[in-house]
């Protein structure tokens, strides 16, 4: 009988077997996920010289090391906030239906699929100093001198931008289709002219949305490795974290130090996340009108 | 864009890839008109309500405002206000400022915009929720910030579509009073979507009845619901009978119909000839238990307050409804007849 | 597998008692010249070894990797194809099973090396056995039609640069072995006081390399870039080796007609490739590798290092010659092969390379102070 | 019939200009893939198909593409198979501390593969996973259990529940509730989230570079070697190799458009007519 | 578990995270009978038939069909068929799939599924749409599939949870009469819940109305429509006028109460005594115009098909709903007054 009781009981609160259905995917996070990320920091506290914050000293102290945070948010940031704003006026253009409006969408999202490699071969062969571009440009004569687009910040900015706009287009896309069409139609019959529609009504609804985009691009773009030795100056300009994290947990063998790098990318990286999320939180994030 | 003596629609169309949504309709509204459009789900009366607003461009035809082509204006000029089928609230501002958006929009003067704002919502009592967000209102109080949000601006014109579809019984009953109170009480021009025919008579000074995109016939709603025009119309202001019979005989207005084992005298609505297959369309109420008449068996009984619901069969088993004012038993066998100036008979 | 559950420590066996699997791992580029060898050795021995897998990696990774199999207590990778970089790291982290002096009777090829490659045996200790070995460089490639008059000595590079910026190029050394080379032959171009000692040795050589940098607008992340740069005239001058030049003019990435030039008063800093057997192999697998490498280390065998000039020439025993290489490989270098390396080879020194941690330093140093110099702070 | 303001006509050239580009980049790398030899001219001085034949062969191609399959596939059902239950207690359930499982399952896709990846491989290679199949599959069911989660949580939700308790009301036990109403509901869902799952782990390159072995390799490792391991390698070849990555990818990612509304994938919505 | 005389539920109570959804629910539903759940949204309708029905656990008291404890026994073993409001067709199964749907899951033999499930489907009418996926079908036929698979396993009992609210209004009422006949002509037991006093009143045998998760009242259709025990119920059973007041006297059963200006006699519900605050309930149509009585200015009015609704205020501004035969001008000064007997004075 009281086991009835406290059955119900849980019950009310929502506690019953099929919780059990979680195990497995918990399970899993835990052991993959949070168990090898807490033995990463505790790597990173066993440095094999400097005491506890050895490795964490080490890397702040040195300038070449630390300077790759900046390094690495300079591009990320770049990147991310370009990929985002250049996605909301298509996504814009692209609201409601239109014929060959799948086919363009499929189009825009195809950078995905080219992969680092393919990106990075077709930035070194296209935009380099003989590629078809600076060709193209030469033989205009809007300019004489091959302009250097890769091996350098550029090429690895282009990069994150090839693929990572497909991703920040998607999903903006997909946020603006939540935001009911009738709330502009509504603003129209009051009054407003097409930018007072799109800034008065759509960009507040689409502000949180774009919050979270932004985080997702700039998770991409923040961890970007391959692009930056493939088509970046890997020791100089584009030498992000990383670089260093494998670099010292790598070629170095400095297991800790690697982990500490990975724990500082991680923090950075959060600590940009929560900013924008906690800029979210400033705005209205309740539901858009579609049925979300 | 402002006053106006009468608005007209002039041969409207729109078609949607090729089939038409809405065809030839041609409509005078006066100033001070409550127009209802009616008709079953998808016969063109949002797409003729948005073409009147300017959402939506026009295929064919024009409308005329007083002496002015209005169809090539865009909405936002045009000066109307609109009231959604889902309010269509900007979830992100609060009541007042949905309510002052469109006042803002006209670059009033602050002073103006507050009072102004204040009015309305104070007009549609809302003025303790003026700092909450649409979302934390319930159905009705969304429903009024909707109707604030539209006369604040003192449209020429106001567009509602179907307003109170998502309103629950008891709130639509209150909420199609306030509406036409606003209405008489702000003189405004009002053209009121709806598929609900009670609604629509209750509210509107003239109907429009529309059906696959054409207008069925336009009146009084005294007009409507005594003389349909024809079966449709019929269906869809109460004559739950409606049953194909044949002509028998036509003694000036007056025609004998018979079939299904059934003999009735009725008015003719439109020509018909002996020999025709016709409709015959009595309203519930108007078919009587009484000594002469039909014999039919009781089979289900509905209490309705006051009286009672009956659904009966004849011997051919032709379902009926009527009225009875006791409750009959189910399976009792009554008579029924019907006042042949209540019989009204359509040309099928 | 088969096999793969015996002893792994104690007396090797003449033979494996039956046919094993053998795992290589590649982290050199190695496969390419060897490959051959191998398989030949595979068809005329089934009894030996059933099958070959092999796989490639880079050199970097490869101690995680075997290390973290030692300490899983499961290696299942059996010969590993290495350079220097990855030997020494194997060393210093003990992972390689010694086969030297215990097993140098079962490989009576070592026994042949030529003068070059008998010095980088030495630096391969008591693990690894050097199976194929190339002077490399430092070179210089350009395309005559482009520079009519190579810098003959090192100031003369430098003033080329100075002259035409952006011409010269070098990858990065860290991912290049033509730019690993150049910057471990310049001591003893410039005549630094201890060329094997880049932190404390290499004064001239550093501010050579900052001076350099100057004009260098860029240092690719690998050896291809450059390569296809010189081909299609971004850069003009860059770091080659003596494979580095012949094999790439074969594949067509770059045009036959471009030449080499040394510096004057070069050292040749030679390079080797070698295999090594992890600790934890079983002994009957041991026995079937140390058969195979007894194998590889015979100068028929050794001819096919020829290849199409991609380790040029390529074999670590005296006296194989191409005549005895493969017809191919005879074609190709008979068409793109350069006569005047005997020549070269044969009259300027040869250096081995750094060891692995120098190296490393070297690295390191190249990285803050020359690739990151670009970089405003 | 809408008429285009200064504005869209901008917009739609910068596209444009993108998309021209984005061409030009990638025939690029496919006229390179088919050329013989191209050095400072528009276009190569041939055209041969002998790289890829020589990709095939020099890379170890087949095996490459097998194993990629296997992790690929290995990838998807497991993760479907642990992700769909959780996400249907998440999509069905409110009970105390739902929200921190929640946010638990959201992080892993947050944080960059890097980050937790070095860690991950250190621990995978300690317990002897790492460098085999097995590692490859564990490190990338990482981010895709979440991902599987993420997109099957909103999917579940659209699905009414009274259908279960239809089914319920008819005398379905549960096990038939699932095997019989919402397996067969959940098919399309199902489907997108394998196509996506399987897109992202073909295309994973740091954990699976981090964890694989010899014989693990998928195409994007194998590809980014040929890029950066040691020697001398035709860079014709390793373009011809990105070209069958991409066009593979490319295969996926169409097949996966017809099964997904990209304009679906966060909120659900019917298209409204307009 | 099959058949039984009478179902009894006993002090029931639901909780949902603390807070009361549902509480002491005690009701005997016999054999036959057609039980309606009225209330407002969030009464607790829908938790009780839940609880009903297996689908959700009680916080307190138990269910027993006859001698049978039934609350601990799981929804797929009671034996009770439900429509849902949305229907909750299987989407993925032919309306054929749909029905046979509970028969598979009891594993009868084919035959008897195939003869069964054709039967049911006959009865309601949907042969021609058996092959057919739910969502090619229209609101109504959905619901009519969502009915035959209820009571294709000829259940115990059938629970209905607001079976009709998604249908428009002329086929609301056509399916209202259905239903209706299903449960006379298959003698089933119907537990239906409803927010529609209307539907409620026509259709059920008995009514329990809730309030904030406790009953207010049960009784008979005529008994609820009559004598509501307090304002509440009054409110949902049409008594639109609710006016507060003062009592004056009591005298008998007949008090009279004054506020606002109005002086009226009335019917007391409960105890009140002079000086109490009270409610006064008066419906529309129980309002009548006269000479004598309440003088009033008409403010809105709408056309009823028959008659005209019509809202007035008072001097002192308080509004009236009545009904007029005639149509009165807006702004015009009528006098109502109502028969005691139709005046309900509640305690409030
Ligand atoms: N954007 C559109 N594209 C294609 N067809 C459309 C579009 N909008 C409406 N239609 C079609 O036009 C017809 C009329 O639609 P409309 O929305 O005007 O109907 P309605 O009378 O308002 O119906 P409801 O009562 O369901 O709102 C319908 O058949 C509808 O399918
Ligand atoms: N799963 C739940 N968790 C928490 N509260 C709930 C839950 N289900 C219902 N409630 C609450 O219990 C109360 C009664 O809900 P119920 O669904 O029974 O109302 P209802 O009378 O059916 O209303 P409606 O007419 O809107 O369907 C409401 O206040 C509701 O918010
Ligand atoms: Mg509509
Ligand atoms: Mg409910």
């Amino acid at each position: 009988m009281s086991d009835t009781a406290l059955r119900h009981r849980l019950a009310e609160r929502g506690v019953d077997r099929q919780l059990l259905l979680l195990v497995p995917g918990l399970a899993c996070v835990l052991a993959l996920f949070v168990y090898p990320f807490a033995y990463g920091i505790g790597l990173s506290f066993q440095p094999a010289s400097g005491g506890v914050l050895g490795a964490y000293r080490a890397f702040f102290t040195d300038a070449y090391q630390r300077d790759t945070i900046a390094t690495t948010l300079g591009l990320a940031l770049p990147a991310a906030i370009l990929n985002v704003a250049a996605s909301v006026p298509i996504a814009y253009l692209m609201r409601g239906r239109f014929r060959g409006k799948r086919f363009l969408t499929t189009i825009l999202v195809v950078p995905i699929t080219l992969g680092t490699v393919l990106t990075a071969e077709g930035l070194l062969n296209y935009l380099g100093p003989t590629g078809w571009f600076n060709r193209a440009l030469m033989s205009i004569g809007v300019i004489d001198e091959p302009v250097r687009l890769t091996n350098n910040y550029w090429g690895v900015f282009f990069s994150l931008v090839i693929t990572g706009f497909p991703f920040a287009f998607l999903l903006i896309l997909s946020y603006l289709s939540g935001i009911d069409p009738t709330l502009e139609r509504a603003a129209a019959t009051l009054g407003a002219g097409r930018w007072q529609r799109f800034s008065r009504i759509t960009l507040p609804l689409l502000a949180p949305g774009l919050a979270t985009t932004f985080c997702l691009t700039f998770v991409l773009a923040f961890s970007v490795f391959p692009s930056a030795v493939l088509v970046g100056d890997p020791a100089g300009s584009t030498r992000v974290v990383s670089i260093a994290a494998y670099h010292a947990a790598y070629e170095a063998y400095d297991y800790p130090l690697g982990s500490a790098i990975a724990v500082i990318m991680g923090v950075v990286e959060l600590v940009v996340v929560a900013v924008v999320l906690g800029l979210r939180s400033l705005f209205y994030t309740g539901s858009t009108g579609g049925k979300g | 864009m402002s006053d106006f003596a009468e608005l007209r629609l002039d041969g409207v169309r729109r078609r949607f890839g090729g089939r038409d949504a809405l065809t030839g309709l041609s409509l005078t509204i006066r100033r001070g008109e409550f127009i209802a459009l009616l008709g079953p789900s998808g016969c063109g009366k949002s797409t003729a309500l948005n073409c009147l607003a300017g959402l939506l461009p026009l295929s064919e035809g024009s409308i005329w405002q007083d002496e002015t082509r209005l169809d090539t204006v865009p909405p936002e000029r045009r000066g109307f206000g609109m009231v959604f089928q889902n309010y269509a609230l900007f979830p992100h501002l609060s009541v007042r400022r949905n309510v002052s958006f469109g006042l803002q929009m006209r670059r009033l003067p602050r002073d103006e915009v507050r009072r102004r704002t204040d009015e309305a919502i104070k007009l549609v009592r809302l003025e303790e929720h003026a700092a909450k967000l649409p979302g934390q209102l319930s159905g009705g109080q969304q429903q009024r910030v909707a109707i604030a949000r539209a006369i604040v601006l003192e449209p020429a014109l106001v567009l509602m579509d179907e307003p109170l579809s998502n309103l629950d019984a008891k709130l639509r009953l209150e909420m199609r009073t306030e509406i036409r109170r606003l209405h008489q009480s702000l003189g405004l021009t009002t053209v009121y979507v709806t598929h609900d025919q009670e609604e629509a008579l209750s509210l509107a000074d003239r109907l429009v009845v529309l059906r696959d995109g054409r207008v069925e016939q336009i009146g009084t709603p005294q007009e409507l619901h005594n003389r349909p025009a024809n079966r449709h119309v019929a269906d869809f202001m109460g004559y739950r009978n409606l049953l194909p019979m044949k002509v028998k005989a036509v003694h000036g207005a007056t025609v004998t119909v018979d079939g299904a084992g059934l003999t009735l005298d009725g008015t003719a609505v439109g020509d018909v000839a002996p020999g025709d297959d016709v409709v015959a369309g009595i309203r519930p109420e108007d078919l009587l238990a009484g000594e002469h008449g039909v014999p039919v068996t009781v089979e289900v009984v509905e209490y309705q307050g006051r009286e009672f619901a009956v659904e009966a069969r004849t011997g051919e088993g032709v379902a009926l409804h009527l009225r009875a004012l006791e409750r009959p038993a189910v399976g009792e066998r009554i008579t029924v007849t019907a006042a042949p100036s209540r019989v009204l008979v359509f040309a099928s | 597998a088969p096999n793969g559950g015996g002893a792994t420590d104690g007396p090797v066996p003449e033979k494996p008692d039956d046919a094993v699997t053998i795992n290589i791992l590649d982290v050199a580029g190695n496969l390419q010249l060897t490959q051959g060898m191998i398989d030949d050795f595979v068809s005329k021995n089934g009894d030996q070894i059933s099958k070959v897998t092999y796989s490639k990696a880079t050199a970097p990774e490869l101690v995680g990797k075997i290390k973290a199999q030692q300490s899983a207590g499961r290696v299942d990778i059996d010969l590993v194809l290495t350079g220097v970089d990855g030997l020494a790291a194997g060393i210093d982290q003990s992972l390689w099973t010694p086969l030297l002096p215990t097993h140098a009777a079962r490989l009576p090829g070592m026994n042949d090396y030529q003068e070059g490659a008998a010095a980088m045996q030495k630096l391969a200790g008591d693990f690894g056995v050097t199976i194929t070995y190339y002077p490399s460089g430092p070179l210089l490639e350009y395309l005559p039609g482009k520079v009519p008059t190579p810098p003959k000595s090192a100031q003369e590079l430098l003033a080329y640069a100075k002259a035409n910026p952006g011409a010269v190029q070098y990858a990065r050394p860290s991912n290049s072995g033509p730019g690993r080379t150049f910057l471990m032959g310049l001591p003893y171009l410039l005549g630094d006081s201890d060329p094997k000692d880049p932190v404390n040795g290499w004064a001239k050589t550093w501010a050579y390399l900052a001076e350099l940098n100057k004009y260098v607008t860029l240092y690719p992340s690998s050896t291809s870039e450059t390569m296809k740069n010189l081909a299609n005239g971004s850069a003009k001058i860059i770091a080659s080796t003596t494979g580095w030049d012949i094999n790439p003019r074969v594949l067509g990435t770059v045009p036959k007609e471009a030449k080499v030039q040394t510096l004057e008063g070069f050292h040749w800093v030679t390079d080797a490739h070698y295999a090594v057997i992890p600790r934890g192999v079983p002994t009957g697998k041991q026995a079937a590798i140390l058969n195979l490498l007894k194998d590889m280390l015979t100068p028929q065998q050794q001819a096919k290092a020829y290849d199409q000039g991609y380790f040029y020439p390529g074999p670590a025993l005296k006296d194989v010659t191409l005549s005895m290489a493969p017809e191919e490989s005879q074609k190709a270098l008979a068409e793109y092969g350069r006569p005047e390396y005997e020549q070269l080879i044969a009259s300027n020194p040869l250096e081995v390379p750094l060891d692995a941690k120098s190296l490393v330093a070297a690295f390191d140093r190249w990285d803050r102070e020359i690739g990151g110099a670009k970089v405003k702070k | 019939m809408r008429r285009l303001t200064v504005g869209a006509w901008l917009v739609w050239g910068a596209v444009a200009f993108f998309l021209i580009n984005l061409a030009a980049l990638i025939g690029a790398v496919v006229v390179n893939s088919v050329g013989r030899r191209w050095f400072d001219t528009w276009l190569p001085q041939g055209w041969t198909t002998h790289w890829y034949a020589s990709a095939w062969k020099e890379f170890g191609l087949l095996q490459v593409l097998v194993v990629t399959l296997e992790v690929a596939l290995l990838v998807v059902a497991i993760s479907v198979l642990v992700g769909v239950p959780a996400s249907y207690v998440l999509a069905r359930r409110s009970f105390p501390g739902r929200r921190l499982v929640y946010l638990l399952f959201l992080l892993p896709i947050l944080m960059p593969p890097i980050t937790y990846g070095i860690p991950l491989a250190t621990v995978l290679y300690k317990y002897g996973f790492a460098g085999h199949l097995a590692g490859v599959v564990l490190a990338n069911l990482v981010p895709s259990i979440p991902f599987v989660i993420l997109t099957m949580t909103p999917f579940i939700e659209q699905i009414d529940q009274s259908v279960e308790r239809a089914a319920r009301m008819c005398g379905a036990r549960t096990w038939q509730i699932f095997a019989r109403i919402l397996a067969p509901l959940l098919v399309p869902g199902i489907l997108a989230a394998s196509i996506l799952v399987l897109v992202r782990t073909v295309g994973m390159f740091e954990l699976t570079f981090l964890t694989a072995g010899p014989d693990s390799q998928t195409l994007v490792v194998a590809l980014y070697y040929s890029m950066s391991a040691a020697g001398i390698r035709a860079q014709q070849s390793v373009d011809a190799m990105a070209v069958l990555y991409t066009s593979s990818m490319l295969v996926l990612l169409v097949a996966a458009l017809r099964f997904v509304n990209p304009t679906q994938l966060v909120a659900r919505v019917k298209d409204e007519p307009d």
